[in-house]
């Protein structure tokens, strides 16, 4: 029940979207902070976003960089809110999954930034899978 | 409740609601002395500069086209966006349309234009579109042209002749020759 | 001509059913098609009815420079109105491409070549006035024994 | 993400409240909207790529033809980047008459996407007064700059046209008469309980999701978001003392009131310009040279955001423009649309965002 008539093939033109300048640097600084290239970066929003949230993304990454994660050393490193709600690559729930796992990890005694680097990893996995 | 319908019967027995109501006419459809329409001819001379040319900003929309009786511009509905710029830029006044021309010498303003031709060499293939499309210089001394192909290449010869019609780029099939624009809004001082 | 047929063509001239569809225009077209249902232009005094719904359109108004989305969606739309019927270009756009009509840009002008364009307002945009005068002297025209010009 | 859905309703591209092509996917169970998608591309022409190369005049118009509606705006925001990179200033004279066209277009603006929600809500009595309130501001735009649509007044260093005394009395005898019909449809809008019923309530986004999808313009201020009024950082605004309108409930209702509230303060910021209008020159005059410059300005919708790189004979090199329709269609959608009760309000409530589509795809 979950299909449309006159279907068509978006990826083109959303495609045109992402690379215009604003999405480009968007999309080139979101690559270094994940260690991919960009074009997976590209692949995923494709995959995942419909075409107002990709037009917006640019305005969300910086609303995002202004507001999201404010206190938190590790969620800010690792994008937890930024990830989530401002750009929703995973769904709330598994990023708060995540990110408590990362923070259990450092309790129990792992160095922190080995800890964050796996939870950048796991970060990274969720994203581009 | 009972608010809204008092609202709404007080709005309806408005003296100027009834009025209105029995003696409704619809607005003639006139239009407005100060719409900038599509421009016409005053009648005065073109010279042929080209300044309106230059600051069209529709493409194919306005065109200096020679006639029995002297040059004429010539506008093309269609293409034509109505802004009025090819008036102000007119030095002879050979165009007008709404109250354009009429503000215009009221408030002395104007547009002043440099013009700056720039060919890229490595996109430039030779082919002398821009020379033989070039509108100035047509007639009279031969070497008032403005670009010339010479030496295996378009030469620009005489660069302060050009108006800035851009016609060379319109007719440029690769972007090869660039004509940068220039131009200022200007006011003379009220003497 | 039939008592039959003059009748249609009294009717037919005085109940014009309109639909719109902006192909990729800037909007001020758009709004000034909106513009003549304003009781200062009052288009329903003519019997002109704007229902934006092709299916029981008589007239469309095109607006815009095509771009390629609307390609094959505004055949589509044309092949659902039904006949007797007729297309209006508003606006530069539709005509020539505007401003718009330059190298790099996405659209597919004029209008004309996908779909039969009876009439041409142009004008950047057209004001509500000129719309109004060209649907009024197209409609009759066009709609005049219809079922004769047919055999 | 699976979700159990009844019907997917796709809404769109052509519908009859809608004046420009989208395409909404509505993902239902039973009346209630689970999410929506949108699919955009009618509208798509590349103007920022037929930008690049061109010289202000030709950029100019470009840049108004983005969006018909609020095409003021534009023209004002990317002739004052261009006078940012070149460090051209404007006349006094000439920096009130901008203020003047940019509020009346903004009032005409305003009454339009009002009109569009009256419309949609069947409520067609007012949707028809509305409409013919905006033909007395559209003539009086038409009285200063020439045309009623696409102005194309301000050039850089400048306007193209003064204002004369009888057209300030004719602006004014005009504006007289459409704070005193603006008061009494407000009045309408806010007493009458169809309206209500439509309204109060529904499609609502609070101040939080209205920050993380950067809701700007109306939208966000009737979240409670009114630091988003760039006005408050324009210096001719800053001169005539300017505070935003702003609500707190978030819904369709407080959307519409805060267009009706900047309509009377647009018409009371006119009325201190004609009132201030200093005397002197309309053009200063001045060459675009190169620079690079970021420039943010307030439209009718909200924030729009002007990106220019040029080069020394002033053509554009780089440009990249965000409408604030990009924000608030986005933020519409993704949040205001999610949980409407009904598939009937989904219309409204898109409309209600004011959204235009010319804009967000440009």
């Amino acid at each position: 029940m979950t299909t449309y008539l006159y279907e068509k093939d978006l990826r083109q033109m959303k495609y045109n979207i992402l690379i215009s300048t604003r999405h480009d640097l968007m999309v080139r600084e979101i690559a270094d902070r994940l260690g991919v290239g960009p074009n997976q970066v590209r692949l995923a929003m494709i995959r995942r976003f419909d075409m107002s949230l990709l037009e917006n993304l640019p305005s969300r990454y910086e609303q995002g960089q202004k507001m999201a994660d404010a206190g938190s050393r590790v969620a800010k490193e690792l994008g937890c809110e930024l990830f989530s709600r401002f750009i929703p690559f995973v769904e709330e729930e598994r990023m708060q999954a995540l990110c408590s796992e990362v923070r259990d990890m450092i309790d129990t005694g792992l160095p922190e930034e080995e800890a964050i680097t796996t939870g950048k990893r796991r970060i990274r996995e969720a994203i581009l899978q | 409740m009972s608010e809204s319908i008092i609202w709404y019967l007080r709005e309806f027995l408005r003296t100027e609601w009834i009025r209105k109501f029995l003696l409704a006419k619809t607005d003639p459809l006139v239009t407005p002395p100060y719409f900038k329409d599509y421009p016409t001819l005053t009648g005065k001379e073109c010279t042929a500069c080209y300044q309106c040319m230059m600051i069209c900003p529709a493409p194919g929309a306005i065109a200096v086209l020679r006639h029995d009786d002297g040059w004429r511009p010539e506008i093309y509905p269609g293409h034509c966006i109505r802004c009025g710029l090819c008036v102000e830029a007119c030095p002879e006044d050979v165009l007008q349309s709404g109250r354009v021309l009429e503000a215009q010498h009221r408030d002395r303003t104007g547009f002043r234009a440099t013009f700056h031709l720039s060919i890229d060499r490595e996109i430039c293939m030779r082919c002398g579109n821009c020379c033989i499309s070039c509108p100035v210089g047509r007639e009279g001394e031969p070497d008032g042209a403005v670009l010339k192909i010479e030496k295996g290449g378009v030469q620009i010869l005489n660069s302060d002749l050009c108006t800035g019609c851009k016609t060379c780029e319109v007719n440029c099939p690769n972007r090869g020759i660039r004509v940068a624009r220039v131009v200022e809004g200007v006011q003379e001082a009220a003497a | 001509m039939s008592l039959l047929q003059k009748l249609k063509n009294r009717v037919r001239s005085k109940s014009i059913h309109v639909c719109f569809v902006d192909v990729g225009s800037c909007n001020g077209c758009d709004i000034e098609v909106l513009a003549c249902l304003a009781p200062r232009y009052d288009i329903e005094q003519y019997g002109i009815y704007v229902h934006n719904n092709p299916r029981e359109a008589d007239i469309l108004l095109v607006m815009g420079a095509v771009t390629p989305q609307w390609v094959d969606k505004l055949v589509a739309i044309w092949e659902k109105i039904p006949e007797p019927k007729a297309a209006i270009a508003i606006g530069n756009c539709p005509i020539s491409g505007c401003v718009y009509n330059r190298r790099d840009s996405y659209i597919d002008p004029p209008a004309a070549k996908h779909i039969p364009i009876a009439a041409q307002v142009p004008g950047c945009p057209p004001r509500p006035t000129e719309i109004l005068a060209a649907i009024l002297s197209l409609a009759p025209t066009i709609f005049e024994n219809y079922e004769e010009k047919k055999r | 993400m699976k979700k159990t859905v009844d019907v997917s309703i796709p809404i769109g591209p052509m519908h009859p409240c809608w004046k420009e092509p989208i395409r909404l996917k509505c993902e239902t169970i039973g009346e209630r909207v689970l999410r929506t998608e949108v699919e955009l591309g009618y509208m798509k022409k590349g103007i920022e790529r037929i930008m690049r190369g061109r010289p202000w005049q030709e950029v100019m118009f470009l840049a108004e033809r983005i969006c018909g509606i609020c095409s003021v705006i534009h023209n004002m925001v990317f002739i004052e980047a261009m006078e940012g990179i070149s460090g051209i200033a404007v006349p006094p004279r000439a920096a009130y008459l901008r203020v003047v066209v940019n509020e009346l277009d903004r009032m005409e603006s305003h009454i339009l996407a009002n009109f569009s929600y009256c419309y949609t809500i069947e409520h067609e009595t007012l949707a028809m007064y509305l409409l013919n309130v905006r033909e007395i501001v559209l003539d009086q735009l038409e009285r200063i700059t020439g045309s009623r649509i696409n102005t194309a007044y301000m050039i850089p260093g400048g306007v193209r046209f003064d204002i004369t005394e009888e057209d300030a009395a004719a602006l004014l005898a005009g504006l007289a008469r459409v704070e005193e019909d603006v008061e009494r449809y407000t009045r309408m809008f806010a007493t009458s309980y169809l309206i209500a019923l439509r309204s109060r309530g529904v499609g609502t986004m609070t101040r939080e999701k209205a920050i993380e999808a950067h809701a700007v313009g109306p939208t966000g201020r009737a979240s409670n978001v009114p630091e988003c009024d760039l006005r408050l950082q324009h210096p001719t605004y800053q001169k005539l003392g300017f505070t935003p309108v702003c609500r707190t409930e978030g819904d369709n209702f407080a959307r519409n009131m805060v267009r009706f509230d900047e309509v009377m303060q647009s018409i009371s910021l006119i009325r201190q310009c004609i009132g201030q209008l200093p005397e002197g020159p309309i053009r200063g005059g001045g060459a675009c040279t190169a620079g690079e410059i970021t420039y943010q300005g307030e439209a009718p919708r909200g924030e729009l955001t002007y990106y220019i790189k040029s080069d020394e004979y002033g053509r554009i090199i780089d440009i990249t423009v965000r409408t604030p329709s990009i924000m608030n269609i986005e933020a519409c959608t993704h949040h205001m649309i999610n949980d409407v009760t009904s598939v009937a309000d989904v219309t409204s409530t898109f409309i209600s965002s004011d959204p235009c589509v010319a804009c967000t795809e440009r």
